[in-house]
């Protein structure tokens, strides 16, 4: 069966290059970095180019980058880490609609004394700069805000907050997961301190990530043991996942261009086809302040899932929500956030496209979905009275 | 998966004896059973749901499954006999096996009500 | 020129069975194990199929295995999760030849209120059983004991401490990064409650590694996230990581008897051989209850990293107490917990052999290694001085 | 490398004017240094050491600094001074160029308290 991948953000097949990369310092360079012998002088020297890699893409220095095992350690290592540096409980000022490592970490540190402001977001997903400026206390130690939305690819606006940040003095993390490989990303310029990154969502290896971490700023690690990555991350350092993100975002950098406008067509060609062909489809996210592969729609009256199994079906892979929390019953705590219904929040699905997504593969998907959602619109008893409440003469509810 | 690809008895009853329409309350989906009535047993059934494929798959079994039986036999379904009928269901999806029995306790309970209403 | 690599315990390479299935589930097979859909059902089973390889070669069961991105994290997760589950501090008991993600992870915890009692080792480097029936108090919360030394080789009495502990009802933890693939594991016939193994120690990958969590152990998470891995450890799953190291997991187990006769007979020919061609030189570590791979030699009055820059230059990889440590100042903790004398401690190299090891590697050290340690022992005041003392008539000092 | 595999200077004087024999702090090495003098200058200098190769390395090249230098001269070399010449070092191995200079700051000590007690 022919298989469409439209899943991207939830992770992405490594680029050829880079694993081949990976291959060669699984099995010939596989020195411990740590050693003073020539194997590992082989792989402490891969180690720093991969660091510089990852520093470039970033406009940081190489001694900023601190790799972790992935977007989600990196995220618990800023937000628990400075949080923890700071020595005694103080304030965190984050978003509703933050990945569950940013949220959830927060919430941990609220059982140990912090105090957490969820700030809130308008209907496109994004918070007002103003708002960090309003809740900034003077025992505020951390603001967290992420530079694109994982579920509907929204960016916020991240160098008007660094900009406040930077004017109160306090620290500033984002979670750049998404946006890397999508959108420039220059640390000085968002005026951040500290920036998570994952290698699988950038065509890189699962299981590794980094943490850009300004000069000077402090950390409490969230392991002990050897003196690794300047004491901030203990153990064997995973030099071909290492060397594998920092050929990922060499090539992420050199590519941008080219992959965003790719994305952006096929996307667009995805959203275009899909409002033509079915009624009562909302886009949600942005509508321009958006990541180039982000399609986030709800087609009324029908639950995401349905969809997904019947778009599966035909080997067609989508998402609704983010990949972790597929497996969860609650609706989209991101769409919640933005003030859609219970059932509108439901009904979403997730298409992420990549830098391999052909025109051929959305035609198949614009030609496999209409069945798909009208079929299970004639399952919905929201539909059906919908549909009779029209014929009433009374204007359609949201539920 | 075959009760998801082609859910049986799925749609709405002219005039049904009994209409049972409930929301999960662990994921707000929404479902609807209609039944038909005769000698104390479940005459026919049509089910319709705003539901994840679990809901649809469950409920297609549960109509399946009482169709022609005693209402009393139809109110001793739960959702563990119809996850069982289904050869297991992941935790996760446990409570969406609910939504198709309380539909069916619901519009059978609907059914009664109205019959003692008109008696 | 020649390369030889007998530093096995610091890390090993990939076998290429290993390699071969990473590549595919780098490129191939890479969905999120989270997504609904087939890529990532088909990430999903090789998930738990590699669970079960882990679980298989430790002798538990799938649900009991916990991924982490290495021994390090294992450690970290078992000790601090264990620890900080009991709600409030408690005592730990440890021994003083642990490796640093043990200790340290205990300093940690000392920190926060907890007491941990550091068991002494006798001159080989064992501990006694009765030492921790002895330090069990009423408010012991954890016992933590390597099954085997990654610098000696030393294995531990873990059996009889955990029949111990079993009676005593207080939870064990064992770091067997360096005993797996070398020794047969059974964590039922051993009676630990959590056990930490490593990939890149078994010609698996870097940057992953397993805790052993016995059904009904709580920890207390060491990150925040998703709900991956039973909530015990968020994070999209490192899958081509965690297919090598079930896939190691399953090689090392099939392969144990056969990996240990040769790096045993490797072991052994390399220190017979160096005993007979160089005088004054220690065997440290327990003459028969050490792994196969491991020599650990002390050539007295001359310090070990010399000898090691000496070995490099001829292409031999060796290395002086563990591989995170050999950039530090301080001799091994481990060699002076045994005993030995601060020179001493100072002038051990640790040979590793492994798997490839052949008889033509070992000879080639024999011949490159005399003169080595001639030239440095001729340049040593040291040497120099027991030379003179011996003339005099008296005894040879430690220094 | 060139002063770890081929160090210059390396033994003992035959009657050496001052002897200097230091154990390191940080790491607990021994450095031996032995010095001829002759018009106040380093007319020979040896040395002998128990130590890493960083430790090699620049003890051989503090040796070949100091040879015909003036006392004076010689007891202003640092370990800075020394790593420099090295062409820097790794600042894990800083404290082991110490070692030398301090080798060599003893032996002209031990020289002028000699050449102090023999007046
Ligand atoms: C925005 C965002 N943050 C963090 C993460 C976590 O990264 P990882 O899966 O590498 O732990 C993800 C993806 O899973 C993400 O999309
Ligand atoms: C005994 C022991 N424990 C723990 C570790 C740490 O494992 P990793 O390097 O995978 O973090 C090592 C090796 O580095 C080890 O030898
Ligand atoms: S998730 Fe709502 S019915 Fe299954
Ligand atoms: S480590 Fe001791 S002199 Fe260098």
């Amino acid at each position: 069966m022919r298989e469409v991948y439209l899943d991207h953000a939830a992770t992405t097949p490594v680029h050829p290059e880079v694993a081949e990369l990976i291959q060669e310092y699984l099995v010939r360079t596989y020195g411990n970095p740590s050693s003073l012998h020539r194997f590992g002088r082989r792989a402490r020297a891969a180690l720093e180019e991969a660091r510089e890699q990852v520093a470039e893409a970033l406009g940081a220095e190489p001694e900023e980058i601190v790799f972790t095992s992935g977007g989600t350690e990196a995220d618990n290592l800023a937000i628990r880490g400075a949080a923890l540096a700071h020595g005694r409980p103080g304030h965190i000022i984050t978003t509703r609609v933050e990945h569950h490592a940013v949220l959830h970490t927060c919430e941990a540190l609220e059982e140990t004394g912090f105090e957490v402001t969820y700030l809130p977001v308008d209907r496109h997903g994004r918070i007002a700069p103003e708002q960090v400026a309003e809740a900034i206390r003077p025992d505020t130690v951390l603001v967290t805000v992420m530079l694109a939305n994982n579920e509907v690819g929204t960016v916020q606006p991240l160098a008007a907050v660094g900009e406040i940040c930077r004017e109160r003095g306090v620290l500033l993390h984002s979670d750049a997961v998404q946006a890397l490989g999508q959108l420039p990303i220059d640390v000085g310029q968002l005026g951040v301190d500290l920036l998570s990154v994952s290698g699988h969502k950038i065509y890189g290896p699962k299981g590794i990530g980094a943490l850009y971490v300004r000069r000077g700023v402090r950390l409490s690690p969230l392991m002990y043991g050897g003196g690794h990555e300047r004491r901030r991350r203990p153990g064997t350092e995973n030099v071909p996942g290492i060397v594998g993100l920092g050929k990922a975002c060499e090539l992420a950098v050199r590519e941008l261009a080219a992959r965003a406008r790719t994305m952006r067509e096929m996307r667009d060609r995805l959203v275009e086809g899909i409002q033509a062909r079915i009624a009562e489809v909302v886009l949600n996210g942005h509508p321009t302040e958006r990541l180039p592969n982000n399609a986030n729609l709800c087609f009324r009256y029908v639950e995401g899932e349905s969809i997904l199994l019947g778009l599966d079906s035909k080997g067609i892979a989508a998402s609704s929500g983010s990949a972790c929390t597929s497996g969860a019953l609650e609706p989209s705590h991101v769409l919640m956030a933005m003030g859609l219904s219970h059932e509108l929040a439901q009904g979403s699905v997730r298409f992420s496209v990549g830098r391999l997504t052909r025109a051929e593969d959305i035609d198949y998907v614009l030609e496999v979905l209409p069945p798909i959602v009208e079929r299970l619109r004639n399952m919905s008893p929201l539909y059906a009275e919908r549909g009779r409440a029209r014929q009433a003469g009374s204007p359609p509810g949201e539920g | 998966m075959d009760h998801f690809f082609n859910p049986r008895n799925v749609g709405e009853l002219p005039n049904p004896d009994g209409v049972g329409r409930v929301g999960n309350p662990v994921c707000g989906d929404v479902m609807k059973m209609e039944i038909k009535v005769a000698d104390g047993r479940i005459a026919d059934i049509k089910f319709m749901t705003f539901g994840c494929g679990a809901a649809i798959a469950t409920s297609s079994m549960v109509t399946e499954m009482v169709k022609g039986k005693t209402l009393e036999e139809a109110m001793a379904v739960t959702n563990r006999t119809v996850a069982e009928a289904l050869g297991g269901l992941p935790r996760a999806k446990l409570h969406c096996s609910n939504l198709a029995a309380d539909a069916l306790h619901r519009a059978i309970e609907d059914y009664r009500s109205k019959a003692a209403g008109s008696q």
